[in-house]
């Protein structure tokens, strides 16, 4: 089963990237913490998810963890805090 | 339908209506109206949104609201796209029979909207455009619901 | 005028858009809508009041808000005389650049108008008139605002 | 001058009166509470007024204390405490 992985907002430009499907989890990624390092290494613009930065993530369109726990067919956003009202 | 998202305007008026139409049990109606500011020359805002996420976060957090509150009816409205200085953003009403429950429920709700709901603002200016920064102080305002 | 004492109805709309009517500072705008309940085979719900005393009590509590939040408008319409079930009695209107000002200021002027502005409701039920008393809680409600 | 003293509701309808003038302050009342003190001394209904009833008072249409000074040309009002909103 594959992964979905959508970029909202200001993290959306930055990478130039809306949406992206991985065939299935990365190897040894297991939580959405591990797959926004994951992320983050391929360098580049995807520094743009390293540590200091202000990025939230959702598992399945509900808010999540870092150690929030993913599995095959999931799909995970990442995306800066929010500013709506 | 207690959550909406959409672009079109909504009718203030009936909104508030529906929230105690056909029932006498109401005593208080708590509303709250976010709107577009036109500061430093704001010529446009426009809101982003996650469509698969939205309505679900909204429903969760007004479930949160009528969990803690005896709350007879809720509405929230969000809308996305481009909006104008002066345009409605957000509209939020809770309807029940006391007061208290009706305007706590309803900073509630907003203050949890502010900080859980996925949308995010982008400023058109004369000078170009930028997304709005989340602010420290809606974060802050959580922790008086814990 | 911030303040009104009426027997008439009055259009919400139009009295919540008055508000932030030809300014684009506006973000916020709380409102709170007290209707009469049908509760325990009410009838009617008649409000006498002050007359000379009313407008200048409102007034001097809608003074009191714009001394401790920074306000752009504010709106009060408390209606007086016979009222049924479901009908609307009081409005306040608030708008402000941010929602904690709208929301506390909204609060706060419900609060003092329940403890310190002179209208007194008389219930009509099927086993006839009563005077509603004054409630314990309306009292402590101000506490919060010292 | 007179003065001038106003019942409002509950208090209204026990007492039969909604208003009534005197020529001038009773000897000796020279506050809100000692007027008070003057008309519960009527006896009768005016026992309303007792010292354990729930009863409030505006001096000149503002809120007043028992302490509160009255002056001739006063308009001074009773009532039960207050239930609109």
């Amino acid at each position: 089963m594959s992964v979905k992985i959508l970029y909202f907002a200001s993290l959306r430009e930055t990478l130039g990237c809306a949406e992206e499907t991985l065939e299935s989890l990365p190897a040894g990624v297991t939580t959405a913490g591990g797959l926004r390092e994951w992320l983050c290494a391929r360098g580049g613009d995807w520094s743009a998810l390293a540590p200091d930065k202000a990025v939230r993530a959702a598992v399945n369109q509900s808010l999540a963890q870092a150690a929030s726990p993913l599995a095959e067919g999931d799909e995970i956003a990442f995306f800066p805090p929010v500013t709506g009202g | 339908m207690a959550v909406s998202v959409q672009h079109e305007d909504f009718d203030l008026a009936a909104e508030t209506a529906a929230l105690s139409a056909g029932r006498s049990d109401i005593g208080a109606i708590a509303t709250f109206l976010g709107l577009v500011r036109g500061d430093g020359g704001l010529v446009a805002m426009s809101l982003e949104h996650y469509p698969a996420m939205t309505e679900k976060a909204l429903a969760g957090i007004v479930a949160q609201a009528e969990a803690r509150w005896p709350l007879q009816a809720v509405r929230v409205i969000h809308r996305v796209g481009r909006l104008l200085p002066g345009e409605r953003i957000v509209f939020v009403g809770v309807a029940s029979s006391h007061r208290a429950a009706a305007f706590e429920a309803c900073a509630f709700i907003m203050d949890y909207l502010k900080t859980r709901a996925p949308f995010w603002k982008k400023e058109e200016t004369p000078e170009g455009a930028r997304w709005v920064d989340a602010r420290d102080s809606d974060e802050a305002a959580l922790a008086r619901w814990a």
